[in-house]
């Protein structure tokens, strides 16, 4: 779905990415890991086209688009749904319309929020019209999921979708990636700091470490010797 | 059966209908009417005015219309008088005695024949005795106030005479109070000045009042008097409502300029956050536009209102998208620094005015049909232009509230100026959505400017006069908040209207300030803040 | 080898409306000067500088042009403010100004030539006729706030009494510069107004809140024959900003109307018209004042053989310009000049009528004699006196004096 | 926030505005080993009640873990205690003598009360080291603040913190740079240099790897004893490290107490499991 | 010692203290040369170039409220204006009976005004002493009792910005008015001496020069202490995170209230230095527009530097010096440009320029 290559990034004049080559195939939910301050929310930034990139390509696949060239806005477009590490709700509009500020992308006729949505969260259905910014911050994470998914993505980028909620929305949430994943060929991209829910969830993994790539395969390859030297400090 | 005393007057109105067919090459009375008119002292022009006036001279109504509209010309080559509809170059002068035209080849050729006010008010006069038989009660009623000016025995007489065969209601009551005064000055019979001070003390003309004083004042029959006073009081109280009622009118008309000017920085400042100190050149703009499709349309005044409003919104509009494109899209991000930036375009602004237009103020004249007064009564009237405004105030407000609370872009905006980076992941164009948005902030702008163009200067300081009050009315309501703009709006016109009876002008403007002040110091977040979690730090 | 002329008025902010037009009348002058041959067989330069509508910038353009430029004269300013601004600068470096509006008196220095109206050139006449000619019994006088409407109005206001005007037959009203909504005060002026006397407005309004307060008298409906209105702010070039059509008949009190019908007159305004390219443009009052002023000095200098500012000065005092009404103006000691006072009304086309005027030239007045501080005050700037404030009862000369 | 009418306030002589006020609260007072009172509280927010008569109790030098759904109203309790929230009923207190409800929130802050947020906040455009300085205690007052020095043990001190938060190498960088798990470190810092009587940490945790959530824990237990903890969080593992087999540990649901008592007890508590923790767990 | 460590790693403040110094020295000199001399500097220059320095220092204290504090005042004209007409009280006392109508006591407009004797407010104010004191206590006492109900009652962002530019449109409104007892529109002017010095002198106006050079080299030391100092790194938390510095038991209202008040102070002085050189005050001075030029300056300087707030109150000014003498028709469009320029082109104004590398203020 997207191959990254030869990618560079700099924040001023500090050095972050170095040199990313990665795949993240088709249907396939790949995790990011790594360590606190290693770049995962850069390297999800520069794929959002949120960073600047000095050098290399992201090339999405189906249409051969180099997304390092390519608008922001463009890439809900082209499939891409984004929850944010942060959440990055828009604080002073309601759940409904933090919903809706993604329905334009979609064609006419098919501009409205999906039912699973809110039964995947009833909370929002609760609050659909409180302001984002009064909700808890759980309830923030569950509506900026809930607004990636209104896109109706083929590719779903997620940077520790997870924090701050609740146990057992923890759990439906790993069931619903696993479930648009594999029923529905959802492209996932996770950034996930807790393993047993990136065991839980993901095909493959991904670590990085003081910027660079240093480890990728399937799930079952993340053995505790590279738990131990990329993931504990 | 009309009785008309005045048999001059008949033959006036029966010729009137019959000018065309008079050949008038030796009209002897328009040759002494020339002469008089002429000179160059005022006393001659007057008895020219009389002449006329007496001589019953069939063009008699429409030769003193054209005076007194200043059509009258005096050709330096021939010393004779020329009627000139237009005192331009290339223009056609027709000479009064024989018909004979010129074309103006220098304009100073030509003088106008000046009136002056006693002139004026003679002429006014003159017309008003025919006015009393007139089809339109309007000219009725004016034909019997301009009598009433200064009524002797002779006029009297003749409002006495149409009395009874008035139908208008209007008309008869002004008529009624006429004959009142009339009788309560010169009649000695208790019944009948009674029957007067009942009349009067029902009318609220200022002549009634003053006539009711002075009688009050002069009668030495106590009772009259006591009667006398009595009405007063009542006339008083009248007065007394309709003056609190006019105060409010001002108010609003006051609040609905200010909402006009501040409206459109409800958007570019309160929505998008920009501090736009260009505003008040946006409408500066509107107002220059309304000027310039005057000049276009020089014989459509009454239409060019309505050309300018759209064109307003697209001039300014399109001057606003310029602006945004050119610098402001540099500074997302940096809030602060758009004041920077668009004070120095507001000097650009400012200056690109003058050198164009020139540093004077320009002409923007107001139709026919938004001039005069709606008048309900001698002591309270409202003033047609102000009370368009007010209409259009409301109208553009309503109609961007939908914008805003029914259009994708509404929603859009507010998206990406509460997180532009995650607005733009989920697809809104932001740069689209800035350009849209700050483009209908200025253009709502220009609107203004064609409302300001009608009440006040246009010049190059008309944005710099604005910009203070539209900042104060937009805080004052809650930035960002379109309904706390009107209330805003009004809230001070209206406090500015009650303070200044009591205390002038220039204090009304300071209090209402230090108002604004201590208001915040309540309410740090305006009239109506944003709330919840996320507005609290 | 060039004899510099300064030229201060504003070319930008809110005074720039009616000071550019000033500009343009000096270049225009300047150019015909030279155009005759020069003074003293020099060409003269205009040095035109922007003051900016900041009256401090007055000060310090003023001292560039005496200090830097070393100009021999500066026609310039338009607000008393920024003639007070400049006033030390020029009697420091002594130079010469020379100021074309009407002011409220009570200052005469010996380094300025004052060609605009003295209030006694403008208002008591204004005055005069209204009551007079129109029978006016109630009186409005409304300015803007500060000190010119405030002392003109206290001259009036003194002067009225004296004529026997109750304290009731008088309403004085301020408002702030550029006041725009008029509406409170237009009505309270036609209620003021149908007391059954006759009214009338005096109106020191400035600028910028004349168009407004016009356009309001228009849509109250109040015409110049129930209350007229007389204005010595407003001439020709202010009424050009407005819609004339509702105000015909109102009036204004001036030295000098555009349509006012002398050869003199004809020639300037073609002359300025040539100048300017413009044919629509009018002439009005501050502009005449810069003619005849800079007829003044180009005399004077004539006469002294010299720019030297000392010579200039003794030989100004008595040189007589004719002026563009038909008649002459002469600059007297108090360095004032003689002027006809006009009263003109307001016509459709934005145009005044003379409807009245003074039999000659009234000389303008430094001190008025209707102020307390002020009656015994004269001014007298030839030898030996030499002195702009010389109390007659004291006998002696305060403020700017010269040993 | 109803404040007295200023006209009110000018006309009563012995009114003492706050910027002359003295800055010093009531001594704490402990003697009942409570540290935290918190009594009958309710706030609502447009009709909507955030916390519904919720009653705690957090003794002296206890660690306490809070858990609950999201909504549940542990932000809001935090809100309330630290003043940026007032409730509609109810009473707070800090001790037997300090009425946190009437005390705004500098001065809860200078009483010995210290806050974590969920959302990381720090001071973007300051360095780290300065962060951690104005996080000292000492200094509060403008004239004291404007001759303040650091002395050597304060040097020390901070410099012990950033090893322990591991930002070491980023003593000078600015702030806003951070990582958002770095932005959660350096918050932890912040409030490891305030020494608060009673630290209120909310989602401490959110963001970390497993190993550096073990060491938070270590930190906070460590803590606790000489300090009163109160941790909000998410994560089971981290809870029931910190919990333990005896420390509290309470359930908020629909702003009230659902259920307090031993971890294992709470785990097992049906209602829990149902609003909570989900089957699995 | 303690001086030497404020500047110590402040190249900007090093060059602009050395370059006052250099001023202090090197202006008497030239401004003695006889005047033909190439490197004369004419005394009108000198006037002018002190007015730059008191800009400079209204500028700095702008700075401080506004770069370090965060509080975007639309309203510090207001109180340079106040200094400035304290100062004028002064020196209008000073005129004695040297006014036009010779009155002893009464300055000339409240004469013609028919005022009988002066005001309470103008009393004491023949004294230089006095008036000194009330240079820095007026517009400290306003600005500490509009700071203290605006911040205690936490007005803040654009709330405030807006409630300043009210006070000093009122204040300009108010003074605008004979009644005030001001002199109204025409102000205070025609001075004649200063501590007995003749104002038109050559030599007080080089004093007052070195005067205002040494008030902006103390108040540049003044509030690079303040910003150097741990108070200025809580100004700089209060302006990023303002709630977050409560919660760590911060009074945010009053470390705004003190800074905002000595700033108030500092421009208070900028005032009086600036009114003895420009030779008179007036309403215009309050006017809201003059304060958003501020502003301005600061902001085309390079904001939260100090320096840079000098430097650009410097440039803006002998820019329109410039421009209206030798672009009288055109400079607005030329000082429009200059300030979108900036803007657009150096996010950090012109110092941003010569200090691209410094990564923090
Ligand atoms: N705006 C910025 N400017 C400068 N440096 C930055 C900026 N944002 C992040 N960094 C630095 O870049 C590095 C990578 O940051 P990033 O946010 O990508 O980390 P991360 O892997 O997502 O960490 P976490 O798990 O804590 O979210 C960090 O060292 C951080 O300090
Ligand atoms: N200002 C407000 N306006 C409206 N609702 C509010 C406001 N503040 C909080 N709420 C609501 O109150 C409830 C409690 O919120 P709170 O943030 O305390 O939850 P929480 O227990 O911290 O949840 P989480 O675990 O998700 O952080 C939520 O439902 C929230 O939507
Ligand atoms: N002198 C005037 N009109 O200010
Ligand atoms: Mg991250
Ligand atoms: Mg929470």
């Amino acid at each position: 779905m997207i191959s990254i290559q030869g990618l560079n990034q700099f924040y001023g004049e500090s050095h972050t990415l170095w040199d990313i080559d990665m795949q993240i195939p088709e249907g396939q939910c790949t995790v990011l890991m790594g360590r606190n301050g290693v770049g995962k929310t850069t390297l999800l930034q520069c794929i959002m086209g949120h960073q600047k990139v000095a050098s290399g390509s992201i090339q999405l696949n189906p249409a051969d688009k180099d997304l390092v060239k390519t608008s922001v806005e463009q890439r809900p477009r082209l499939g891409i749904g984004y929850v944010p590490q942060g959440r990055q709700i828009f604080p002073l509009l309601t759940v409904e319309e933090n919903l809706q500020i993604g329905l334009p992308v979609l064609p006419r006729g098919q501009r409205r929020i999906p039912d699973y949505i809110f039964e995947l969260f009833p909370v929002l259905a609760d609050m659909m019209h409180r302001r984002g910014g009064d909700l808890s911050g759980g309830q923030q994470q569950q509506l900026a999921i809930g607004r990636a998914l209104v896109v109706d993505p083929k590719l779903l980028i997620l940077d520790e979708p997870t924090e701050g909620i609740q146990p057992n929305v923890v759990q439906e949430i790993g069931d619903i990636i696993r479930k648009l994943n594999r029923e529905m060929g959802l492209t996932v991209l996770l950034v996930e700091q807790k393993l047993p829910f990136a065991r839980k969830v993901g095909d493959r993994f991904c670590i990085l470490d003081r910027g660079r790539k240093v480890a990728e395969g399937d799930m079952a390859g993340l053995d505790d010797t590279l738990i131990k030297q990329y993931l504990t400090v | 059966m009309r009785q008309l005393r005045s048999l001059g007057l008949l033959t006036l109105i029966l010729l009137s209908s019959l000018t065309s067919l008079q050949a008038a090459d030796s009209d002897p009375v328009l040759a002494e009417f020339e002469a008089l008119l002429s000179s160059s002292a005022a006393p001659d022009r007057a008895r020219a005015i009389s002449l006329l006036a007496d001589s019953m001279h069939p063009d008699t109504l429409s030769l003193l219309a054209e005076l007194l509209e200043g059509q009258l010309y005096t050709f330096r080559g021939d010393s004779h008088l020329y009627r000139v509809p237009r005192h331009e170059e290339g223009r056609a002068a027709e000479r009064l005695l024989d018909g004979e035209t010129l074309t103006i080849e220098r304009v100073r050729d030509f003088r106008r024949v000046a009136v002056n006010n006693a002139q004026r008010t003679q002429i006014r006069r003159v017309m008003a005795l025919t006015g009393l038989n007139a089809e339109s009660s309007a000219i009725r009623l004016q034909a019997v106030r301009q009598l009433m000016r200064d009524a002797d025995s002779a006029t009297i007489a003749l409002i006495q005479d149409a009395y009874p065969t008035e139908e208008n209601n209007r008309v008869r009551e002004l008529m009624a109070v006429a004959l009142a005064i009339h009788t309560l000055a010169d009649s000695d019979n208790e019944v009948l000045q009674r029957d007067a001070i009942d009349t009067l003390s029902e009318s609220l003309e200022p002549r009634a009042r003053n006539s009711l004083a002075q009688f009050a004042q002069s009668t030495e029959n106590p009772a009259l008097q006591e009667l006398s006073q009595r009405a007063l009081t009542q006339i008083d109280h009248k007065v007394q409502f309709y003056k609190g009622l006019e105060t409010l009118y001002f108010g609003i008309s006051l609040g609905s300029v200010l909402v006009l000017a501040a409206i459109g920085l409800t958007i570019t400042f309160g929505v998008m956050g920009v501090i736009n100190m260009a505003h008040g050149e946006l409408i500066m703009i509107g107002a220059y536009t309304t000027f310039v499709i005057q000049q276009l349309m020089p014989d459509h005044i009454g239409l060019s209102i309505f050309v300018a409003i759209p064109a307003a919104f697209v001039v300014s509009g399109l001057v606003g998208i310029a602006i945004e494109r050119g610098v402001i899209r540099f500074l997302y991000g940096r809030p602060l620094e758009t004041l920077l930036a668009t004070f120095g375009i507001s000097l650009v602004l400012q200056q690109a005015v003058r050198s164009i237009f020139s540093p004077l103020n320009r002409t923007v004249e107001t139709p026919g049909w938004m001039s005069g007064m709606l008048e309900f009564n001698p002591v309270f009237a409202i003033t047609l232009n102000r009370l368009y405004i007010i209409l259009f105030c409301f109208l553009v407000f309503f109609a961007l509230l939908l914008i805003l609370k029914r259009t994708a872009l509404g929603l859009q905006v507010r998206a990406v100026s509460q997180n532009r980076a995650m607005a733009r992941a989920m697809g809104v164009r932001s740069e689209r959505v800035d350009m849209l948005t700050f483009g209908l902030g200025s253009g709502v702008a220009g609107i203004a400017g064609v409302a300001l163009s009608q009440i006040t200067n246009v010049g190059p300081n008309l944005g710099q006069s604005y910009i203070i009050d539209s900042f104060m009315v937009v805080v004052f309501g809650g930035v960002g908040n379109l309904w706390g703009t009107l209330v805003a709006g009004m809230t001070l016109g209206i406090a500015t209207k009650l303070v200044e009876p009591w205390t002038g002008a220039v204090l009304a403007k300071i209090l209402v300030l230090v108002f604004i002040i201590f208001f915040i110091q309540k309410k740090p977040r305006g009239l109506f803040p944003q709330r919840g979690r996320a507005a609290e730090d | 080898d060039t004899i510099k002329v300064g030229v201060l008025h504003s070319l930008s902010g809110t005074m720039a409306i009616s000071e550019t037009t000033l500009k343009d009348t000096m270049l225009m002058l300047i150019e015909e000067q030279n155009a005759k041959g020069g003074l003293l067989g020099k060409q003269l330069e205009a040095v035109v500088v922007d003051p900016a509508s900041d009256w401090p910038l007055f000060a310090e353009r003023a001292r560039e042009l005496l200090e830097r430029d070393q100009v021999a004269a500066i026609f310039g300013t338009w607000t008393s403010v920024s003639r007070k601004s400049v006033l030390p600068v020029v009697e420091e470096l002594n130079g010469l100004l020379f100021y074309p509006v009407q002011y409220e008196g009570e200052e005469s220095s010996r380094n300025v030539i004052y060609t605009g109206a003295a209030p006694n050139q403008q208002a008591i006449p204004a005055v005069d006729y209204l009551m007079n000619e129109l029978g006016i019994e109630r009186w409005v006088l409304a300015g803007t706030d500060y000190v010119y409407p405030r002392t003109t109005n206290r001259i009036l206001e003194a002067y009225l009494k004296q004529m026997g005007v109750a304290e009731d037959d008088i309403m004085i009203n301020y408002t702030p510069f550029g006041h725009s909504d008029w509406q409170t005060i237009v009505s309270d002026i036609r209620r003021f107004g149908s007391a059954g006397k006759k009214t009338a407005v005096v109106s020191t309004i400035n600028g910028d809140a004349n168009v407004p307060f016009y356009r309001e008298l228009g849509a109250q409906g109040v015409s110049a024959e129930d209350i007229p209105v007389i204005a010595f702010s407003v001439g020709e070039e202010e009424l050009s900003g407005i819609d004339t059509a509702p105000l015909v008949g109102h009036l204004a009190a001036w030295n000098y109307f555009m349509s006012v019908d002398t050869e003199e007159n004809d020639a300037f305004i073609e002359k300025w018209h040539d100048f300017i390219g413009d044919t629509n443009r009018v002439t009005n009052d501050p502009m005449e004042a810069h003619y005849i002023g800079f007829n003044l000095w180009v005399e004077a200098v004539n006469k002294a053989g010299t720019t030297d500012t000392e010579a200039v000065q003794e030989a100004i005092i008595g040189v007589t310009v004719p002026n563009l009404t038909g008649s002459y103006a002469a600059l007297m000691p108090n360095h004032h000049i003689t002027k006809p006072v006009l009263i003109g009304e307001i016509q459709a086309d934005g145009q005044f009528e003379v409807v009245w005027q003074t039999p000659s030239t009234v000389v303008g007045d430094a001190w008025s004699d209707y102020l307390e501080g002020s009656k015994d005050i004269i001014s007298d700037w030839r030898k030996p006196l030499l002195c702009g404030n010389y109390n007659v009862v004291t006998k002696t000369c305060s403020g700017q004096s010269y040993e | 926030m109803s404040q007295p009418s200023l006209l009110s306030e000018i006309k009563d002589k012995h009114h003492v505005f706050s910027f002359m006020q003295s800055q010093a609260s009531p001594v704490l007072n402990v003697d009942k080993q409570i540290l935290l009172y918190l009594e009958g509280l309710s706030v609502s927010f447009d009709g909507f009640k955030a916390i519904n008569d919720l009653n705690l109790y957090i003794r002296d030098g206890e660690l306490r873990c809070i858990i609950g759904p999201n909504g549940a109203g542990k932000t809001t309790m935090m809100d309330i205690i630290t003043g940026k929230t007032k409730p509609d009923t109810g009473s707070a207190w800090f001790g037997q003598t300090i009425n946190l409800l009437e005390l705004d929130e500098p001065a809860i802050a200078q009483a010995g009360i210290g806050r974590k947020f969920q959302k990381p906040t720090v001071f973007e455009s300051l360095s780290v080291y300065d962060n951690l300085v104005l996080a000292m205690p000492d200094e509060r007052l403008v004239f004291s603040l404007l001759f303040a020095r650091l002395k050597g043990e304060q040097r020390d001190r901070i410099d012990e913190v950033m090893t322990l938060i591991g930002l070491q190498d980023h003593s000078a960088m600015r702030a806003g740079s951070l990582s958002h798990g770095q932005k959660q470190w350096l918050e932890i810092g912040m409030l490891l240099m305030q020494k608060p009587r009673l630290l209120l940490v909310d989602e401490p945790v959110a963001g970390m790897t497993h190993q550096e959530m073990d060491r938070t824990a270590e930190l906070l237990v460590s803590l606790s004893g000489s300090h009163s903890v109160v941790v909000v969080e998410h994560d089971m593992d981290f809870v029931r490290q910190l919990a333990g087999k005896e420390r509290t540990v309470t359930v908020l649901h629909q702003g009230s107490v659902l259920a307090e008592g031993s971890m294992d007890q709470v785990q097992n508590n049906q209602k829990v499991i149902e609003v909570y923790l989900g089957e699995s767990q | 010692m303690l001086l030497w460590n404020l500047i110590k790693q402040d190249r900007g403040g090093q060059i602009l203290l050395a370059l006052l110094a250099l001023a202090i020295i090197i202006v008497p000199i030239l401004n003695g040369l006889p005047s033909d001399h190439p490197l004369h500097i004419p005394t009108y220059m000198v006037a002018v170039m002190g007015k730059y320095l008191t800009l400079a220092l209204l500028a700095l204290s702008v700075d401080l409220v506004w770069g370090y504090l965060g509080i975007l005042t639309l309203g510090h004209g207001a109180f340079f204006a106040l200094g400035g007409y304290v100062m004028g009280m002064y020196l209008m006392r000073q005129i004695g009976d040297r006014g036009v109508y010779g009155h002893p006591e009464l300055p000339d407009f409240m004469v013609f005004l028919n005022w009988d004797s002066l005001p309470w407010y103008w009393q004491g104010l023949d004294q230089f002493w006095f008036a000194a004191i009330l240079i820095v206590l007026v517009p400290g006492l306003l600005a500490f009792i509009f700071g203290a109900l605006a911040f205690r009652s936490r007005v803040s962002g654009v709330y405030l910005s807006i409630i300043t530019q009210a006070l000093t449109f009122a204040l300009m409104l108010a003074f605008f008015r004979n009644e005030m007892g001001f002199g109204g529109n025409n102000g205070l002017t025609d001075f004649k001496d200063l501590l007995g010095f003749n104002l038109q002198a050559r030599e007080t106006r080089v004093g007052l020069f070195i005067a205002s050079a040494i008030a902006l080299a103390l108040g540049y030391l003044l509030c690079r202490s303040v910003t150097q100092s741990r108070l200025g790194k809580v100004c700089v938390a209060v302006r990023d995170a303002e709630s977050r510095s409560r919660f760590m038991g911060y009074r945010v209202e009053n470390v705004k209230l003190w800074v905002f008040t000595l700033s108030a102070m500092i421009a208070g002085v900028a005032g009086a230095l600036y009114v003895p050189q420009v030779g008179i005050i007036n309403p215009n001075e309050f006017s809201p527009l003059n304060s958003i030029e501020i502003v301005v300056w600061v902001a085309v300087g390079g904001r939260a530097t100090l320096y840079g707030a000098v430097a650009g109150a410097i440039f803006i000014n002998y820019a329109k010096t410039w421009f209206t003498t030798e672009l009288p028709d055109v400079w607005l469009f030329a000082l429009g440009a200059i300030f979108i320029l900036v803007t657009v082109l150096m996010p950090k104004g012109i110092v941003g320029l010569l200090r691209r590398k410094e990564g923090n203020a």
